[in-house]
Parts: C-alpha cells; structure tokens; sequence
C-alpha cells in the first residue's frame, strides 16, 4: 500500500482508536497515543521517497505526493507531533474527556499530513478545514472561558478558508483542472487583474493561518488557551500551514517579479506584524499569552522571508518556520511543565522556580536563546539570513522595523525567563517538583536538537535547498553543514563561532564557579541587601508588576493602536445589523402581508428589466 | 620560595591593594551624614585614596556609621554589616559612636558602639570636620597595610557575645544567623 | 398490482383517512400503519429510481386521459430524486414521532393523518404535470402544515399557524390567479403542453405571470421577505415536523419555483437575476437574523431558509452546473437539517422557551444526540469532509463559471456568519457549564435509530459522494433539458 | 358599449373589487375575523374571476347532450369550472382551518386583535 | 597544525591582554579626567588595578544560585567572544584571529549577548533592583540599537560587505574614512554610542542612589571583579569597532591608543556635562536625532 497514505491511516485511524480506547481503559489510550505518534516519524524518516497516490472522488481528481518543500514541513508535523503527544501524556493526566483531545489531536496531525501532500487544491482545502475545525475544537477544550475565543479562531479560519475556496473555484473555471500544478503554469496566462485577485485571495487565507496582520487577531488568545500540549504543535506546526501555503503562492507564481508592490505589501505587513506583535508580548503576564504573541511575531519574520523573495530570504523564512516550530514547541512546553507544576502560568505570581526546575530552565534558556536568535543557536542563523538577504535585495528599512522586533524581543525573551524561573523565591512554590519524566524527555530532545541545528544549520538547510532547486524554482542555491555565505560572498563559519563562545564560556565558568568554591555556598534568595531591613518569610521583593513601565511609556503612541479594538468595532456594528435584520420578522401577521404586497409592487415596477432578458 | 613566602608576598599585594581601595558603605545615620559629601566632592576628594561609595554592602568593604544608632536603627546596621563580605571594617564616626555624645542619657540611643559591632577605628568630633574623616580613614589604611585591621575576625570570634549584647537591645530579634 | 407514481399520492391519502378507522380496531394499528406506508413508498422509491434510470421519464396518466388533456404523474429523474427524499424523511420522521410526547397519546391518529397528508401533498406537487394539480396538492400540504403547526395546542402553535395561515391563503391566491392568467393566455393546464405553447404569450403577461408565480411559490420557498412565516411555523410545530417542513414542504416550494423558471418560462438559459438577487438577499438576512437568535429551533428556521436562498440563488445561475448544485444542496440540506431537527429537539424536550441558553452542558448529559447535533452543525457549515462541502463547491463552481465573483463572496461571507452560529451553539453544549439542574429526556431507541440513519446516509454522501451525485446528475439534465421534458412528457 | 362588453366589465369589475377590497380587509383591518372574512372575498373574487375566463357569450352548458350533437355551438369553457369547484372546496377548507385557529386564539389570548396576537417574533 | 592552535591560542591571549590593559587604563583614565573637571585631583590612572585585585581578594561566601555563578561568564563571552571577531589593527599587523569570521551584524548579536546572560545572573538574585535596573537596560538597548543598526546598514549599502576587516580595508582602498564618506552614519552611530557606554546621561540602569546599582546590588567580590574585567574588554571592543568601522583602523597600537581614546573622549565629556535621562526618555532621545541621522545616512548610501 502506498506509504503515504498509510502515514495518514495512522492517524486518522490513531484518531478513531484512541477515541475508542478511552471508553476502555486510561493505559491503553496511552499505548495508542505514543504508537501512533511514533509510529510516523519511524515511517517517515525510514522510507527514502514517497509514491504518489491517484483517485477520484465527487467529479474531482485528488492527487497525493509529497513535494520537496512539504517534506520540510512533514518532517516538522511528525516530530512535533510526536513530541507533544509524548509530552501530552503526562501533561494532561487527570483531565476529562482524553479521548476527544487525543481525538482531534490526531486528527490535526492527520489534516496537516493531507494538507503537505496535496497536489491538488480539492483535497488541500479538505484538509485544510479538517485542521480548522479540528484545531478548534482543541481551542475550546478547556471550557467556558475559551469560547470566545474559539469563535473568533473559527470566524477568521472560516473567513480566510472560504476566501481560499473562492480562489480554488476561480482557478478551477479558468483552467478546468484542480491541480495546484495545473494552476501554477495556467497562472502567467490570466489577465494581470485575476491574477492580483486570486493572489490575494489565497494570502488571505493563508495569512489568517500564520497569524498575519490584520488577521493575527485570533492567534494570541488561541494559542495560549489551548491546552500547552496542543499549542506545542498548534503554534509549532499548525501555523507553518499558513507559511507553507504563503511559500507557495508568493514562490510558485513569482509574485515578487509579477506583482511587486504587492509583495512589498505582504513583506511589510509581516514585519509590521512581527514589530507590533513583539511589544505587546512584552506586556503580557501570562506567559502562554507571551508566548502566543511571541509566536506571531516570530511568524511575522518568516511572512517577510518569504515575501521578499529571494534565494536567500526565501530560505531564511523556511529555515526559521522550521526553527520556530522546534524552540516554540520546546517554550510551550515549558509553560505547560510550569503551569502543570506551579499551578499557574501568571508572571505576576511565578517567581523563582529554578532550582525546583533546573532541567526545565536549561530547556527554556537554550530555546529562549534559540528564540531571540542569540549566537550560536539557531535563531541567529536564520535572523543573519533573514537580515544579509534584505540588506541585499535593497530592503532596508524593512531590516530596521525587523531589527527593532527582534531587539524588542530581547526584552520579552528576558522576562519569560525572569518571570517564571528567576526572582525571589516564595514560600508558596517550595513544594513544586521538576516535571515529571514524560514531560523532560520531549523538552530535552529539542533542547539538544536546538543545539545541534544551531551549530550545524545544514541539517536544515539541505532539505530546504534541496526543496528550491528541485520545486520552488530557484536554481543553483547553494548550503553548507555549518557554514553561511551572503550576498557579498562574506561567510561566517558557525562551528567557530560555536567554539569560540562555548570555550570562553567554559573558561569563566570554571573561574566563577571554582575560585573560593570551598568558602561560597548558597543562601536563598530572602537573603538580599535590603537596606539592612532583614526579608521576613511572609514578605516577597520580587519584582514583576508593570515590568517594563519605562518601554510602555516610550512607546505609548504603538500602544495606543489596537487591531482589537477596530475589529471590536466592526463586529458591534455588524452584531447592531444582525439585531436590525432580527427585527424585520416583526412578529405581526399583517406586517408579513405588506412585505408580500411590497414584493409583488416592487417586482412590478420594476418588471421591465425582467421583459428584457 | 616557599608557600609561606609566596603566601606573605600575595598577602602585601592583597593588603596594598585592599587599603587603596575602601569602598565606603557610608550609613548615614545621624547628622554625620552630612559631613560625606563635603569629604567626598571636590574639596576634599577622598577619592585620590581610592575611597569611594559603595550601593550595597555586597560591594562594600567599610562601614561608614556616622553618628548617633538608635535601638532601632541597631538592628538594621548588624544586617548590614553582616551582609558585608571578608574583609570588612567599621569606622565609628563622631562622639555619638563613642559614648553616646549628647544623646548620652537616651533611653533608645546606642552609647558606646564596640558592644554590638567591632569598630575598626573611631573618629571623634561632633561633628568631625572632613580633614578629620579623611585621618580616619588613612588611619584604616594603616591598618589595613598592617594587617591589623582584624574586625571581622574579632566579631566572628566573639560572635555570642556580641549577639548576647545584641540581643539585650534589640526586642524582636527575627535575623538569618551569621554564619560566614 | 404494477408498481407506478400514483402509489405516492394515492397510498398515503387513502391511508391517512383510514387511520381513524384503524384506529378503532387498535390503537397501535394506527401508529403503524402509517409507517408500513411509508416503508412501502420507499420501496416504491427504489424500484421506481432503478427504473427511471433506464427509461428516462415514466409518465403516469391519471383517469386515462393522455397528457395534454388529463392529468399526468411525471416521475422524472428530478422529481423521483425528490420524492424518495421525502418519502424516505417521512419515513424516518414517523420512526422518530412514534413514541414522541402528544404522539404518543391519543393524538397520534390526527398527527400520522396530517403528517401522511402532507407528504401526499408534497409528492403530488412534485409528481404532478399539471399546473393547477399541483396548486391543488401545494394546498394539500399547506393546510395539513397549518394543522401541525397548531398541533400543540398552546397559544403560539396557534398563533404561528395562523400567520402561516394568512400568507399561506395569500400564496394561494396569486397562484390560482397566475394559473388563471396562464390559462387564459394559452388554454391548458399540463405544463409540457403550457412549454410548448409559451411562445404565444405576450412578454408584458409572461412577467406578470412569473412575478405571480415567484410570489406564490416563494412563499412556499421561504424567499425573503416572503418568509415571515416560517420562523415561527418551524419553531411552534412539533420538533419532528420541523424537519418534514424542512425537507418535504419547502423542497416541494422551491420544485414547483424551479419547474416553473426553468419548464415553463424556459427562463433558465442564462442567469436569472431575481432569483440571484432574491436568493442572496433571503440568505444574507435569514443567517444573520439566525446569529441573534436565543431560540434553537427558530435558530434552525432561519438557518433552514439561508440553505432556501442558497438554493434558490443555485438555481438562479441556471446553468446546468447551478442546477445540479442546487438539487444536491437540497438534498443535503434535507437530511442535514432533518438531523439537526430531530436532534435538536432531544435537547430541547422539556423546556418551555427552548432557548440556546438552556443548552449549557447538555452534551454531559445527551452525549449521543449532542454529538449528533454537532455533526449536523459542521456538515450543514459545508465543513470538509462532509458531505455539505460538496454542494457548496459545486455551487461555488457553478457562480464561478458564471463570472459570479461577488456571489461567491457574498454566499461565502453569510456561511461565515453561519459557522459561527452553529458554534456557538455547540460551545454551550459542549463547553459550558449548566446554570441549574438539567431537565432533560433520553431520545428512544426508534428516535435514535432514526438519528442513525439519517447520520450514516450524511456520512455516506460524505465519503462516497459519487454515488449520489449521479442521480442529482440525471435530475439537473432534466431539469434543464426543456425540450426534452415536453417531448417525452407529450410522447412527440 | 354592446352587452358583450358590459357583462365582461361588470364580471371583471366585480372580480377585482372583491379581490382588492379582500386584500384591504386584510391589511388594515385589526381584528381576526374581519381578516378571515377578508380571505374569503379575496377568494371568491378569484373565483369570480376565473369563472370569468371560462365565460363565453352566449355560451352553453358544456355538456355534450344530443340537443348539442352535431351543431356548432358556444359553450363556455369547461375547465375553470372545474377548476373553481375545487378552489371553492379548497377555500372552504382554508376558512375552516382559519376559524378553528381563530377560536383558538382567542382562548389564550381573549383578544382578536392581531396587534397583540405578537408572542413570536424575531 | 598544532602550531596553529597554538599560535591561535596566543593571539587569543594577547589581544584579550592587550584589551583589558588598555580598557581598565582606559576606565581609571575617565576616573581621572572626571576628577579634573571637577575641580579634583582624583584617583591614579591605575586605581581600577587596585580595585579590580581588591576586589578578587575579597571572599565571595555567599551565591543566590548558579545563574547569578554563570552570570559574569556570559559576560565575559560577549566580550572576549566579540573581540576575537574585530581586526584590533589594520590587516597584516596584529594577530589576525578570527577577523574572517567578524560579521558585523554577528558581532551585533553578540555584543548583546553578554547584557542578557548578565541580566539573568541579576536575575537570579532576587534582589528586585536588579531586576529594575535589568528593565531599564534593555529597554534602553531597545533605543539606541536603532541607530546604530541603521549606521551599519548604512555601511554595509555603502561597501557592499558585512565583513569587518573588509570594511577596513575598503576605506583604505577608497582612501576616506566611512566617517568622512558617510557622516551622518559616523554621528548616529555616535550618538548611539553615548547609550551603549552607559555614562551619564543615560546611566539610570546602574543608578546607584536610586536602584543600590541595579543589576550589580548582589554582586560583590569576584563576580564584581570579573564584571569589571569584561567591561573593560568591552569598552575597548566597542572603541575598536567604532574605530575600524569608521576612522579607516589604525596602523600601529599608538593611532590605536590616540584613535580610540579620543573617540572615548566624546561620551565621556557629554556625560559630564549632562544630567541624567529617566529610561523613556532616554529612548525618545534615541528615537529623535539620531535614527532621522541614520535614516539620512542610508538614504545617503543608497544614492550618493
């Protein structure tokens, strides 16, 4: 049987057991979860390449491959996914309604599958909406409280979703043929307006995935509502959706040489979205919904990358999506250990969890370093792209609007770590424990996996080069293991500038830690001077309301601009029309009457347009 | 050469080094405080002896305390000072330190400063003009470059003692113990 | 005795008078009878669609008479997709009425008598190939409709019937008076014949006529502002009747609206505006009055009509390609929103405003009928992979080729709005939690086999959409196929 | 204006009187019964009206008897007789529904004003 | 090849040596010019030698957790991590160590390092000071890494490399100095200087009256020392890089010294000379003057 639809058995079919099992036994459920999480990713990296798969259904040709550019992507589906749902034993033991989670859980997995070997748009849209709704009704687990949120994340999913279906339709009347292939060629023969049509159709749809502005509305409150085990994977992967779609559109149609101001449009909106998104992260005190604006931004980059265009920003936003969904997956993790293991995710109560949690601290330093792009982990390599591809293709004040983002993001990098694991300690937390083992061996496999692509970024770069020669149409793009060249031909080698730091580092470590070591020894962190006022027990100092006053001050005038506020408008007028349609069912008999009348009168009147046909 | 030799050499450098750097945890209590300023600034400038303030006792090697402690103040001092890192010294600063000056016959003033903290040096003078401030602390420099200034060692020794008198003052004792 | 068209109408009239006489000899006897009716009328359905397949039209003359004169049983790939849909929801809808709250007493002769009523009516509309038959037999199911909405006997079943009543008696009007002026104009009432003779008539009377036509048949078809109806019918009636107005009283509606744009006038070889416009306008209002709604069967009344005027929209295109998009939404909205119905009513047994609100939790509670529910709300949304995304995307297409950009926007913006409603509802069940004690009853067997079947047969157009979609296929060919109806239906 | 012409004025006429004044009646007219009453005009003016098309002056009974065999004679069109017959049963019915709901309402809501007949709406 | 390592090894060697001799001059130097201008005779050019040996003589009994340990250390990275990157001396004539690697806007991102690995070690202290003071340099980074990007920017548009050593050897080349090619560049990456020196006015991160020091207040003894040690190595980083990138280098370590302290000079004296800036005002100081200079300057690399 084809691998690859056996890979989307697996989960769909994991879907409908672990559904099944539940009703069982809890230990059963389990053993499918882990199985059918694990069970792809030895699939995957075992079978060398993929057929393709052909059959028709409903009048349409649906057509399964697995692309060069969406091996990237699957790669990333099957190891995160695999990740949080070992993570999310552990995790999510004690709560209700297991089944249904792990249900949809699967079920996700499954339609992202579906949507990376989709060549044609038929069953790319199918699997498309599958992921929608099955990704809200994650959303939605944890009750009351997130229903509004839900709605909004489906209201925009259905909006962005129906906006692609229209394109599909559209395409599907010009060519006669559902093939994303079929559409690609046909797409240089339409008239230039159609083209900007269907162009912006699907951006819009896929942006509403990667959390583009004006349509990132949704991704904060969604991401951090969801139980952190699927958030893993919802912001990890489930957003890289919307990037793999952009990356094909803006790619494969050659938007950049065709409709430039267009993908200027896109580029600019993807680092308005990262700077915006990035202050307000910074102001957050949960550190889910950190995370969660956190992940827009991040996101916001990758939407620049690929926008611009070129060899390298191109390769700059894959590698990026990539990275993102490891360390983003790792921080979720993080929040959910803590928030599994403190009882709480709010900065304003977390204080000083380090040395109750030290392997949890290692993995969210090295992926908050991951994060911030800090030599020598990842993010720099793909931050040292993204930047040398702008620079190079005359962008630059773009580079200064995605510096000050990821300047900025310094900022809440900072205080993600300081809010939960730094600070005073408080007796409250004394009794919290690392996390449990099920949930340290997922976070330490993308902690050594951070740093392991951070020093050698070719593990990444090689199947994205390899996906631009072969599909997306660049030609001759060049990588190596761990070596980066720019435009200019300058090139910094990573393995020596890995080297260089973890020496130095080393160095003054063992200075710091070994010169007087017999005299120094731990005291807590109560004992602080304090103008000699000793810190009595029940007495915290720890210092984290309104953490960043001095920035929200500076930059008062970007705080004052809320996209929530303009949608909040906009849906109370539209929720005021809704109200005034309501009240033309008068409730009076006779009222209905004069409607009949009215519409007969109206009709009559205007009978002569209908003479005319 | 010897460790003992090696050791005395390193000593000298230490000692040299210690006394041409005091950084001056200056604890204005009463209204020596004032007198500071004048010694530090330009007119004075007790920085050409490498004296200069410290923000917190972690930093800091000398304990400024100019003039009168209250009972209350008391205890607030013995923290500092304890929070302060080997080698540290005190300069008791005025009368007040001394005998009580004229708080002599409060009922909440600390009179004579050495029963609850070892002081180093003494500066005397209410107030003690800057010149005198300044012959304290070369006073301490000597010390220093002596190895005589063994306050700490002395506090760390008789540190039951101390405490005993501590707590004879001092009503709610809630300390961490000193145990450095 | 050879199984023909005349079993759909003759079979449930005879039976829904013979009830009361059953009745005397046994209680039970009249609450099955109607369903071996109905199981047979099925099985007629079968046989009959296998048949059809092969010979295209079967023509059934009623009394003798040849087709211009007598009348005439069409049963055409169209309205044998149609009848079976209803016969097969009526027979569903009598499972799950069989043991349903005032059924269950002595009422249960007037409501299977009604209910059998209305489904001859339904069937002869859509059988017939008489126009004024099918005045007759859209009377039928509209008076046996005003009865079972009254059908409890509280205030507002009252009340929603006779509003029913009132615009229902005005549809009346304008269609005898259309079916006058027509007469008067080409002197004959079987509609093949009208066809071939339309050309005759005066553009100027032809437009009058079709105004009247839209006006009577759109009340039946819910088209705003038409519909003032319909909220309150679907709402007061019994929960089950909801869905027999859904699939059976408005598809007969719309099928007489689209026999008449597409046979009579022959209008459907291009676009037709009005129905477009009206089409849109009906949905556009319908979903959003349905966003507000504190009601879930008024919520589903106005959902119920947004799917009409997306229907009727489809059929406006005219195209063979809408036409087929609007018979398959029909279909699937039929099941659909039966589903929802029959569902939704378990929910909302015991509550006195069957408002949403009170929904809160109730998925602990119904888990089965809440699930079913849920299924309902996300096919009905057109959410991939069921079987309401087929009919969207043929629709879609069919706007498509029609250069129809701002349709599709439109259509796609109202489902927005639509998606959201369902989920909504949805979030209560599942996500609240409840505010006080839930009241609730646990739907029996026969109503929850009913629920299943109408599930599998949704799952199966679903997953094996081809199977379906020849029929509707053959159904759109000869909807549109003008000529080809008066011939064969005229044997020329 | 010959004979022909006036009796087509005076039916027609008549017709459409009683179709409007059926449909004034029911627009404006409050109370319910008033309203069915005007159903009912509205529907014998309908049938009036359709009696009216099937009219031929000077036409006979359409029944093919031997007094007519072989001659040629005007007889008024059968079929909207046929037709008004089954429209009046079909009034009929409608009306009786209409006054059996019409007593209906007034027992819950012991008023026939349609005004406040407004449980449902929205 | 081991020769190489080795010969690596003592270029590392030196070029730290030389760095942290010549900053920690540098820094008792300021001690001393802000002592003249005042009307003081001040301390002696080699204080900080003492206080840096007094301070490692000091016991350190006491830590708040291996964070606040590692701390210093990350600092220490930064700045003898960005050092190794930077060409000290023209091509040729000093060790060259790893200037074939110095990205610029690698070096960028290192340079920050350091602040955030240090920011965590305050962190760890749980003294809240710290964490304020932790607050307001980052927030203050925020401000004056803009135009000081947008000066890079500039540059790289200007010399069509990112590579340090080729930017140098680019102005040599061309025989102007990118502060004579490119002005506006030079001044908002001046201006952006005045920040990353942390004199006054824009020392409200370690304020020591207000904050107790800010992210330091914990740390005595020999995380204080080695602090000390590393922002001496940093501020000859810094002077080095502004050097190289736009004075055209230096020949021999003299024009370095003359080079270099005469580019410390400039914020030096400005903070004498100024009050101090609360933190948001700070960043809109950054965000006036001299990010309109850096946009100009890369307009004016652009099209000129």
């Amino acid at each position: 049987m084809n691998s690859l639809v056996i890979m989307l058995l697996i989960y769909f079919a994991g879907a409908i057991l672990v559904y099944a099992a539940n009703k069982f036994s809890a230990v059963l459920r389990d053993v499918i979860v882990v199985l059918a999480g694990l069970l792809p990713v030895a699939l995957f990296f075992s079978i060398p390449a993929f057929e393709a798969f052909q059959f028709r259904i409903a009048g349409f040709d649906l057509f399964w491959d697995l692309g060069s550019l969406a091996y990237i992507f699957e790669a990333l589906v099957v190891v995160v996914g695999a990740a949080s749902l070992v993570y999310a034993i552990s995790y999510m033991k004690g709560k209700k309604n297991l089944g249904y989670f792990y249900m949809n859980f699967f079920l996700s997995l499954g339609s992202m599958t579906g949507i990376l070997m989709s060549q044609d748009l038929i069953s790319f849209f199918i699997f498309w909406e599958i992921m929608t709704w099955s990704s809200y009704f994650i959303v939605v687990f944890n009750g009351y409280k997130t229903n509004k949120i839900g709605l909004t994340y489906i209201f925009f999913s259905a909006l962005g979703a129906y906006a692609m279906l229209t394109a599909i339709v559209m395409i599907n009347t010009q060519t006669g043929s559902t093939m994303w292939n079929d559409f690609f060629i046909a797409f240089a023969g339409m008239s230039s307006h159609y083209q900007l049509l269907i162009s912006i159709l699907f951006i819009f749809g896929f942006g509403v995935k990667a959390a583009m502005m004006p349509l990132h509305i949704w991704a904060a409150d969604a991401y951090s509502h969801s139980p952190m085990a699927y958030t893993a994977t919802f912001s990890g992967v489930l957003s890289k959706m919307g990037v793999y779609g952009l990356a094909l559109v803006m790619i494969k149609l050659a938007l950049v040489s065709n409709h430039f101001v267009f993908s200027q449009v896109i580029a600019w909106l993807g680092a308005v979205t990262a700077a915006l998104a990035t202050i307000y992260a910074l102001i957050q005190k949960d550190i889910r919904k950190l995370l969660a604006y956190s992940s827009v931004a991040q996101l916001g980059y990758i939407i620049t990358g690929i926008a611009v265009g070129t060899a390298m920003s191109f390769m700059a936003g894959i590698y990026l999506a990539v990275l993102h969904g490891l360390f983003k997956a790792a921080l979720f993790m993080v929040a959910g250990a803590v928030e599994k293991q403190a009882g709480t995710t709010d900065m304003h109560k977390l204080r000083a969890l380090i040395r109750k949690m030290p392997l949890t601290f290692i993995t969210a330093m090295v992926a908050i370093i991951a994060l911030a792009g800090i030599p020598p982990l990842g993010g720099f390599v793909g931050k040292w792209m993204l930047y040398e591809s702008l620079i190079g293709s005359n962008h630059y004040f773009l580079v200064i609007v995605i510096f000050f983002s990821s300047t900025a993001a310094f900022l809440y990098a900072y205080r993600f770590l300081y809010g939960i694991f730094l600070g005073q300690e408080e007796e409250e937390f004394a009794h919290v424990k690392e996390a449990p083992l099920m949930m340290l061996i997922p976070m330490l496999f993308f902690t050594v996996l951070l740093i392991v692509t951070g020093t050698f970024p070719g593990i990444i770069l090689g199947p994205v080069a390899n996906a631009m020669n072969h599909g997306m149409g660049f030609r001759g793009v060049q990588w190596e293991m761990s070596v980066l060249t720019n435009v200019y031909g300058d090139s910094i080698h990573l393995s020596v500038i890995s080297t260089i730091v973890v020496v130095v580092f080393i160095v003054f470590a063992l200075f710091l830690i070994l010169k007087g070591r017999k005299g120094t020894r731990y005291v807590t962190t109560k004992d602080i001077a304090n103008s000699g006022e000793p810190v009595r027990p029940e007495d915290n100092y720890h210092f984290a309301l309104d953490f960043y006053k001095p920035f929200e001050r500076a930059m008062a005038p970007l705080y004052r601009f809320k996209m929530s506020e303009i949608y909040g408008n906009i849906s109370d007028g539209l929720v005021s029309f809704f109200q005034f349609t309501r009240r033309l069912y008068s409730g009076n008999g006779q009222t209905y009457v004069y409607y009949v009348l009215l519409f007969i009168v109206i009709l009559l009147v205007f009978s002569n347009q209908l003479i005319n046909r | 050469m010897n460790d003992k030799n090696s050791q005395k050499i390193v000593d000298v450098i230490k000692n040299f080094a210690r006394k041409h750097s005091l950084f001056v945890l200056a604890y204005g209590t009463g209204c020596g405080a004032i007198e500071i300023p004048a010694t530090m600034t330009s007119r004075y400038d007790a920085e050409r002896f490498g004296i200069r303030g410290a923000a917190t006792p972690r930093q800091a090697d000398v304990l400024l305390i100019t003039g009168y402690l209250s009972t209350k103040t008391l205890k607030r001092v013995i923290r500092t000072y304890e929070q302060m890192q080997d080698p540290k010294y005190v300069i008791g600063f005025g009368s007040c330190t001394i005998n009580g000056g004229m708080y002599w016959d409060s009922y909440n003033t600390i009179k004579l400063l050495d029963m609850y903290l070892p002081v180093d040096i003494y500066i005397n003078g209410c107030m003690p003009r800057p010149e005198a401030v300044i012959e304290g602390f070369i006073g301490l420099q000597k010390l220093i470059a002596a190895g005589k200034a063994e306050g700490a060692k002395k506090y760390k020794e008789n540190l039951d003692w101390y405490r005993a008198n501590q707590k004879k003052v001092i009503k709610n004792w809630v300390m961490p113990d000193y145990n450095w | 005795m050879v199984i023909s068209p005349i079993h759909y109408v003759a079979i449930p009239l005879l039976v829904a008078f013979l009830i009361p006489l059953v009745a005397k000899i046994g209680k039970n006897w009249a609450r099955i009878l109607p369903g071996l009716t109905l199981a047979y009328l099925n099985f007629v359905s079968v046989y009959l669609m296998t048949k059809v397949q092969e010979t295209g039209i079967i023509s059934e003359s009623v009394g003798g008479w040849d087709a211009p004169v007598g009348i005439n049983l069409v049963f055409s790939p169209l309205s044998g997709l149609l009848v079976s849909l209803i016969t097969g929801i009526g027979f569903l809808v009598w499972l799950y009425s069989y043991q349903f709250k005032n059924v269950e007493k002595n009422e249960s002769q007037k409501y299977f008598t009604l209910l059998l009523m209305l489904i001859t009516g339904a069937n002869g509309v859509i059988l017939t190939g008489d126009i004024f038959n099918m005045f007759v037999f859209m009377e039928i199911t509209a008076i046996s409709a005003y009865a079972l909405t009254a059908f409890y006997r509280h205030r507002n079943g009252a009340e929603a019937a006779f509003k029913y009543l009132l615009i229902g008696s005005l549809a009346s009007t304008f269609m005898l008076l259309a079916i006058m002026l027509l007469y008067a104009q080409v002197g004959t009432l079987n509609m093949a014949d009208i066809a071939s003779k339309m050309d005759q008539v005066s553009s100027g009377m032809k437009v009058t006529i079709f105004i009247l036509f839209l006006t009577g048949f759109g009340i039946e078809a819910e088209m705003f502002p038409l519909n003032g109806w319909a909220p309150d019918a679907y709402t007061e009636a019994p929960g089950p009747i909801g869905a027999v107005f859904a699939s059976a009283v408005v598809k007969a509606g719309v099928y007489a609206m689209a026999r008449v744009v597409f046979t009579l006038f022959g209008y459907g070889d291009s676009p037709v505006e009005i129905l477009i416009i009206m089409g849109v306008i009906t949905m556009a209002i319908a979903e959003f009055s349905a966003f507000r709604q504190e009601k879930l069967k008024r919520m589903l009344a106005y959902s119920s009509i947004g799917q009409m005027g997306l229907v009727i929209a489809a059929f406006g295109l005219g195209t063979k390609a809408g036409v087929f998009a609007a018979l398959f939404i029909m279909v699937n909205h039929a099941l659909i929103k039966s589903l929802l119905f029959l569902s939704g009513t378990y929910m909302v047994y015991h509550s006195k405003e069957k408002l949403i609100a009170e929904l809160n939790g109730m998925a602990k509670e119904l888990p089965v009928t809440a699930a079913l529910f849920a299924f309902g709300a996300l096919a009905i949304a057109g959410f991939p992979p069921f079987s309401g995304f087929w009919s969207k995307v043929y629709f879609l297409i069919a706007a498509a080729d029609q250069k129809m950009v701002f349709l599709i926007i439109m259509v796609l913006l109202v489902t927005t709005v639509e998606v959201l409603y369902y989920f909504k509802v949805i979030n209560r069940m599942y996500f609240h939690k409840p505010e006080m004690e839930l009241e609730y009853r646990r739907p029996s067997t026969n109503a929850l086999i009913s629920m299943f079947v109408l599930t599998a047969v949704i799952l199966w157009i679903s997953f094996f959409p081809d199977t379906v979609m020849g029929y509707i296929d053959a159904a759109a060919n000869d909807l549109v196929n003008r000529a080809g109806y008066i011939n064969l239906v005229l044997n020329r | 204006m010959n004979i022909q012409d006036f009796i087509n004025f005076l039916v027609y006429g008549t017709a459409i009187f009683l179709i409007i004044g059926g449909l004034y009646a029911v627009l404006t007219k409050k109370y319910l019964t008033k309203i069915v009453i005007g159903l009912s005009i509205m529907d014998a003016g309908i049938n009036l009206l359709l009696i009216a098309i099937g009219y031929t002056y000077k036409g006979t009974a359409p029944i093919f008897s031997p007094a007519v065999e072989g001659k040629t004679v005007t007889m008024v069109d059968p079929v909207p007789q046929a037709l008004v017959l089954t429209a009046i049963v079909i009034g009929f019915g409608v009306t009786a529904v209409a006054l059996s709901l019409v007593i209906r309402l007034y027992r819950h809501h012991n008023t026939l004003c349609i005004d406040n007949i407004k449980n449902l709406k929205w | 090849m081991m020769g190489d390592i080795w010969m690596t090894l003592l270029g590392v060697l030196v070029t730290t040596l030389l760095a942290f001799v010549t900053g920690m001059f540098y820094m008792g130097a300021s001690r001393k010019i802000t002592a003249r201008v005042q009307n003081r005779v001040g301390p002696p050019i080699y204080q900080n030698f003492l206080d840096l040996i007094k301070l490692q003589a000091k016991d350190t009994a006491i830590h708040h957790g291996w964070m606040q340990l590692l701390g210093p250390a990350f600092l220490m990275v930064s700045a003898v991590g960005s050092l190794m990157f930077i060409p000290v001396l023209n091509k040729g004539l000093f060790f060259e160590n790893f200037t074939a690697d110095g990205d610029i806007i690698f070096l960028l991102y290192l340079m920050v390092f350091g602040s955030l690995g240090m920011a965590l070690g305050a962190g760890q202290t749980g003294n809240p000071n710290s964490a304020i003071g932790v607050t307001r340099g980052l927030t203050q980074m925020v401000g004056f890494e803009i135009p000081w990007v947008m000066a890079i920017v500039a540059l790289i548009l200007q010399y069509h490399t990112t590579n340090i050593a080729e930017i140098l050897e680019a102005q040599h080349r061309s025989g102007v100095w990118s502060m004579f090619a490119n002005p506006y560049a030079f001044i908002a990456a001046l201006l952006a200087a005045f920040g990353m020196f942390r004199y006054s006015p824009f020392d409200i991160v370690g304020a020591p009256a207000e904050l107790a020091s800010g992210p330091v207040s914990e740390n005595g003894g020999k995380f204080l020392g080695t602090m000390m040690s590393s922002h001496a190595v940093f501020a000859f980083v810094k002077l080095v890089l502004y050097v190289d990138l736009f004075m055209g280098g230096a020949d021999n370590l003299v024009e370095l010294v003359i080079k270099t302290f005469g580019l410390y000079l400039i914020p030096l004296t400005y903070g004498m000379v100024n009050p101090r800036y609360r933190t948001e005002q700070a960043v809109r100081y950054f965000y006036g003057w001299p990010t309109l200079f850096g946009i100009i300057a890369i307009l004016y690399a652009v099209f000129y």
